[in-house]
């Protein structure tokens, strides 16, 4: 039951040497997978290519059976590596901008859920870095989406909140069974999280790697078996992280 | 039953408002059977506008610029009613004698490069004494109002402007250094040249027989009331926008002498001798198209009706 | 204001007791939060102070041409009660503000579709450049000429003035649009009109402010030269009148008048846009 | 360009056989790059197509107020050859050209300061709407009381009425300028000047080219003005001469003649400008 | 040898509440000071106050002995949260733009150290969020600072290319014995980094703890001694990440 086909044969950017290079994959209706690479190796571009942003010439994106070309038929969220508020608008506004209808409850329990209570009324440059990162979050969660998309989405968070926002994300997504595509570059949030994982190389960028993780959850976070799990991982493939075939 | 609308456009502030006033004040539409309605507007070429797209029926303005739309295949017509006057006006305390002494001296001109006195100066200069005063002298054009302005200021040597822009000058101490009759006179002109009139549609004219012969009528009864009576002066005063006694004369007595009194087979010999004048110096830019007089410029009429009083000394016709 | 308080003069009598209350009731909501008085304030402050230069100038310059702040005002008493300055000014505001509203509207919409699609901006760039520079002149009287001596005409000519001035702005504006954003639109399937209303917009607020500011005022010139040319009233007609009989104290007064007019307008509605739009940004 | 080729039609024959390998040479440079010459032909496409355009509505409409393409070319080649139309445009075209740059130059710097200093800016508000609303008529008249009808009363008058345009646009611009940038500038120490040029001014670009667009055609329309006011050349004087005679074709013949000055100095000036001020910005 | 003194009472911005409550700290010559803190305690804030960008009303920030206001008066580079280049200038036009005189080869080596070669002609938008940070990383390290404040410099980068950096980054320190702000979340990238973390609360943020680090350089990143010693703080103050007082 693939739920998402995602196959691109390659990418360039204009004036630019070929970015990704025969990338293809599948993700099943409610999978968590996520993507690990080196800095500037086409994450930020795939990802783009599944939403639509960017054009895939060569190669086809399917959701749900149905290909698409520039926009999704359906509801994805997707968590940019840059907030991307809106100046002008206020917190609250910003998620209503996205979700007209939703309830002010409904806001507000979400605000408090990422740790910004009563934040409502407040600009965007009002907020930490941070802050607005999790008002982005909250904004894909708002959606209610079936597929999201996360670039990076807990970086800049301190420790405990990314913890507490990856507990929101893991109850998210059981709850909306919604497919998940999460870009990070901390590979133990990977293995406390993913149901796979996808290394790619440096650019021009191949799926070097898949390892399917199949430690049962609940997980714990720095739990021994998802630590011993991951040191494991490195131990068979040393090279893994930083992006090199091995 | 109702007397038909005849549709005036004039300029708000111009000498022509002096005569609708003195036609309303008397009743003389109704008297000639018909109604006027004035439109007052901003500009003279406002004016042109307003004839052209049918805002109007009559405006005043000039043969030439008659002559040359009917070059453009535009139907329009004239009736004549004041004579080209005024000249050149230095200050009086000025060295100049004739137009030689302008050399290198600055000259204003209020119509444009196609004012037909400036055109008219040029043909004199030339013919009288060789003087090519458009190269010889710094001509300058501008609006008659900074013209005056300037010449009273003495920034300006010699000048060209309109009536009653020259009679405020020659109130506040300026003369003529040279008059249209003296330049008609050495062009070997010696009648009478008309210089502006009513101007109509001749369609509409002609659709319109009664109208216009009523507002001829009209026109031509204002003027005579305004010609002969002081007290009418008095009464229009306010409207002449004289700022004393002084200028308040001489604007009367500009405006008296500038009527047109005649305008038969000599006058029209005349223009047609002006206009090769003026095509010569003026050119294209002056008559456009327009290579020779029209013979509907000026529109056909009962010769009997300018008739109707005799022409002032003109003072300035030594 | 001057010029609209003596309408209701007749009247005042018979609303004198309800007045006051009207203005206390108002002036806390409207007038005087702290921020605006003290705006008021200094607005008024500097009006004073320009007109006090300006007398103190006329002073010592002692010419007839430089009339003094007084004569202006004199002469603006004289024509509003004698002249019809209220009648003149009331012609030109609303031709102003009809072409105004909609050269703004129409320019905005073709500015923005020139700016996103650059295509269109390709085929229209030298239709536009024509536009821009055919002169007021040409336009106006091409107008009147074709469209008859009338009201419309009027507002036609200035409208196609304008147009291409507020195009040009709003183009560019659109050009520097964050794509990011429109991204972020687009995942989110706003609608389009949300899309535009929502994200597009308040990015070009401070290109159409500045194009609204400057419009209104060369809006302004232009029904100047389109009441000089064919209509029978407005400001525009008046000053033409002044000027023949150089009148600089007449210009002077008019223009005062239209001035202080626009300066209210300013005040009333340009302001407070500004500090809405404000709202959010770098600045607070 | 038509008008500018002719000036050196009698040297022409002793040019005749260096003038190729100069175009060969020069070509590739700076002409035919791809897509210049792309840009030029659409260019000349449109202003065919517009030709086209105009001369069907003038056979469909036959009516001596409007005149034909056809008619208007031959008119501008009559007065390119009969009349002083070179020496028109040229006087005009200087004019255009200096008030152009001082304005501009004054307008930025003062917008700047304005924009950047809320100050000041709540200081010079109220004189810069005042001078903003002064009618073009009234300035160019005063210009010329004062300093006397000279050139540079003409220059003061144009560079008077621009400034208060560009001044708010580029205002608007210093406003919305990107303060977290500024604070690279001050962390780095950047001089003043290079501050400036190098954080703050490309900021500005999108706003310094709308008011550029839209103040060369403005500062065309104004010097028409005061060359109709009190000059004795320049294509408003004739203008106006045409204008008194309703000479419709002459008009346009004017206009068509300056109006494709315009657009080869926008080919030739803005587009490679833009092109340099769109590096790195999200358009490519 | 106290190089800098940060004293700052409480800062406020406007409409908002305090958000800094009486920070003290000295910092000595050549000294790496980590701060760590939940997200929105204010740490950018404080970064801001000490470069000047933000006004202390209530406080001094004195440097080398001389008070400043509003302009520091020496050298000193700061890593934004965000990259914050200039758009219209390239890599290398950005990099010339802060130390004008800088040979081409010293600008190519200091790209290249971060792993960006023949990156110079590219326009920021034309490189992904981890390259442009890594720009922003060479840009404070081209100026050659005597103060170095850092603001989550690490972030939104690939394990490798981040530990490269964190070698980078020491070296440069020991060259340039520069004091060093180090804001991070990372306790782990603290405590391999710095010779003490003070650690802020909720707003209004106080230091809650300091900590010297008395492990010997060169340290190794995920060495035995780093990771006890993390543990052994953990499990002393237990709400430590978390930003409250224990
Ligand atoms: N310009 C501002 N106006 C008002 N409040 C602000 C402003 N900037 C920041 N704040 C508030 O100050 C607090 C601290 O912000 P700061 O950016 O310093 O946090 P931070 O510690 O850097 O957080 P993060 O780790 O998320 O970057 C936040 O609560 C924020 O809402
Ligand atoms: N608009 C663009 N034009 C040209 N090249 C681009 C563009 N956007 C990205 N690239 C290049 O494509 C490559 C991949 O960029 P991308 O943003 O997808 O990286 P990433 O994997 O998300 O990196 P990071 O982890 O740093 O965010 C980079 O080498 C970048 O230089
Ligand atoms: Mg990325
Ligand atoms: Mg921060």
């Amino acid at each position: 039951m693939a739920e998402l086909n995602v196959r691109i044969e390659n990418k360039q950017y204009i004036h630019g040497t070929n970015v990704l290079d025969n990338i293809e994959f599948n993700l099943a209706a409610g999978e968590f997978v996520a993507i690990i690479g080196p800095s500037g190796c086409g994450k930020t571009t795939l990802l783009n290519m599944i939403s639509g942003l960017e054009p895939s010439e060569a190669g086809s994106i399917v959701f749900e059976g149905e290909r698409f070309y520039g926009q999704m038929c359906t509801q994805i969220g997707y968590i940019f590596q840059q907030p991307r508020l809106m100046p002008w608008l206020t917190i609250e506004q910003n998620l209503l901008l996205v979700q007209p209808n939703s309830r002010p409850d409904t806001i507000s329990e979400l605000l408090a859920s990422v740790g910004l209570e009563g934040k409502q009324d407040c600009y965007p440059r009002t907020l930490s870095g941070g802050m607005q990162r999790r008002v982005s979050i909250a904004r894909a969660f708002l959606i209610n989406p079936k597929l999201l998309l996360l670039d990076e989405p807990f970086n800049s968070l301190d420790a405990p909140t990314a913890a507490r926002l990856r507990l929101l994300l893991i109850k998210f997504c059981q709850r909306q069974r919604c497919s998940v595509i999460f870009v990070t570059h901390d590979l133990q949030e990977a293995v406390y999280l993913a149901d796979r994982i996808l290394f790619l190389s440096q650019p021009p960028s191949r799926i070097v790697h898949q390892e399917s993780i199949t430690l049962r959850r609940p997980r714990t976070e720095s739990g021994t078996d998802e630590l011993s799990w991951q040191a494991a991982l490195l131990a068979k493939h040393p090279s893994l992280l930083a992006g090199s075939v091995n | 039953q109702k007397s038909p609308n005849v549709r005036l456009g004039v300029l708000k502030y111009g000498t022509v408002n002096w005569e609708v006033d003195v036609i309303k004040h008397h009743k003389l539409d109704k008297k000639y059977g018909f109604t006027l309605d004035v439109l007052s507007l901003g500009s003279k070429n406002a004016s042109a506008v307003a004839l052209q797209s049918d805002a109007v029926d009559i405006i005043l303005t000039d043969w030439l610029w008659v002559n040359r739309q009917r070059a453009n295949d535009k139907d329009i017509t004239l009736f004549p009613t004041s004579i080209a006057t005024g000249g050149l006006y230095v200050a009086n305390d000025s060295p100049a004698k004739d137009v030689r002494d302008l050399a290198n001296k600055r000259v204003g001109i209020a119509g444009g490069e196609v004012d037909k006195n400036w055109l008219l100066l040029q043909a004199y200069a030339k013919a009288q004494y060789g003087f090519d005063i458009k190269n010889e002298t710094k001509p300058s054009f501008m609006s008659p109002v900074l013209l005056n302005v300037l010449m009273l200021r003495g920034e300006l040597d010699a000048g060209i402007n309109f009536w009653h822009y020259g009679a405020r000058l020659k109130a506040k101490g300026h003369r003529l250094l040279v008059t249209v009759p003296e330049i008609l006179h050495a062009l070997h002109i010696e009648n009478d040249v008309p210089l502006l009139g009513w101007a109509f549609k001749k369609p509409w004219a002609e659709q319109h027989a009664n109208s216009i012969k009523g507002f001829l009528q009209a026109s031509l009864a204002a003027k005579q009331i305004l010609y002969s009576s002081d007290e009418e002066w008095t009464r229009i005063r306010g409207l002449t926008k004289a700022e004393d006694d002084e200028v308040f004369t001489r604007l009367q007595t500009e405006y008296r002498r500038g009527l047109l009194h005649r305008f038969g087979l000599q006058e029209l010999t005349a223009t047609k001798d002006i206009f090769a004048v003026l095509a010569q110096h003026g050119g294209h830019s002056l008559v456009g198209n327009a290579t020779s007089l029209d013979e509907h410029t000026f529109y056909a009429f009962d010769q009997r009706l300018l008739s109707w009083n005799p022409v002032v000394e003109d003072e300035s016709a030594r | 204001m001057k010029a609209l308080d003596d309408i209701p003069k007749h009247s005042a009598n018979q609303t004198v007791i309800n007045w006051p209350v009207f203005v206390t009731r108002l002036s806390p909501m409207v007038f005087l939060t702290q921020a605006t008085s003290r705006w008021l304030l200094s607005r008024i402050a500097t009006v004073l102070a320009v007109g006090v230069l300006w007398q103190v100038v006329a002073w010592l310059v002692a010419s007839p041409d430089f009339p003094s702040c007084t004569a202006v005002l004199s002469s603006i008493h004289f024509h509003l009660t004698q002249g019809d300055m209220l009648l003149n000014l009331w012609a030109t505001l609303n031709r102003v503000a009809i072409s105004f509203v909609i050269s703004m509207l129409i320019g905005v919409v073709i500015g923005v579709l020139m700016g996103s699609y650059s295509q269109l901006n390709k085929l229209t760039d030298t239709a536009l450049i024509i536009a821009l520079n055919v002169p007021a002149l040409v336009t106006i009287l091409l107008c009147y000429i074709w469209f008859g001596l009338v009201e419309s005409a009027a507002i036609a000519a200035v409208v196609l003035n304008k147009i291409p001035t507020v195009v040009v702005m709003i183009r560019e504006g659109a050009r520097v649009v964050d794509r990011d954003l429109l991204a972020v639109a687009k995942i989110y399937r706003l609608s389009p009109s949300r899309t535009f209303f929502k994200v597009f917009l308040p990015q070009l607020y401070p290109f159409i402010m500045a194009s609204a500011r400057s419009g209104l005022s060369l809006i302004w010139k232009i029904v100047l030269v389109v009441e000089l040319l064919g209509r029978s009233d407005g400001v525009g007609f008046a000053l033409n009148t002044q000027f023949q009989f150089f009148d600089i104290t007449g210009i002077l007064a008019y223009t005062c008048a239209f001035i202080s007019i626009i300066l209210c307008v300013e005040g009333a509605i340009f302001r407070p846009l500004d500090k809405l739009i404000a709202r959010g940004s770098a600045h607070g």
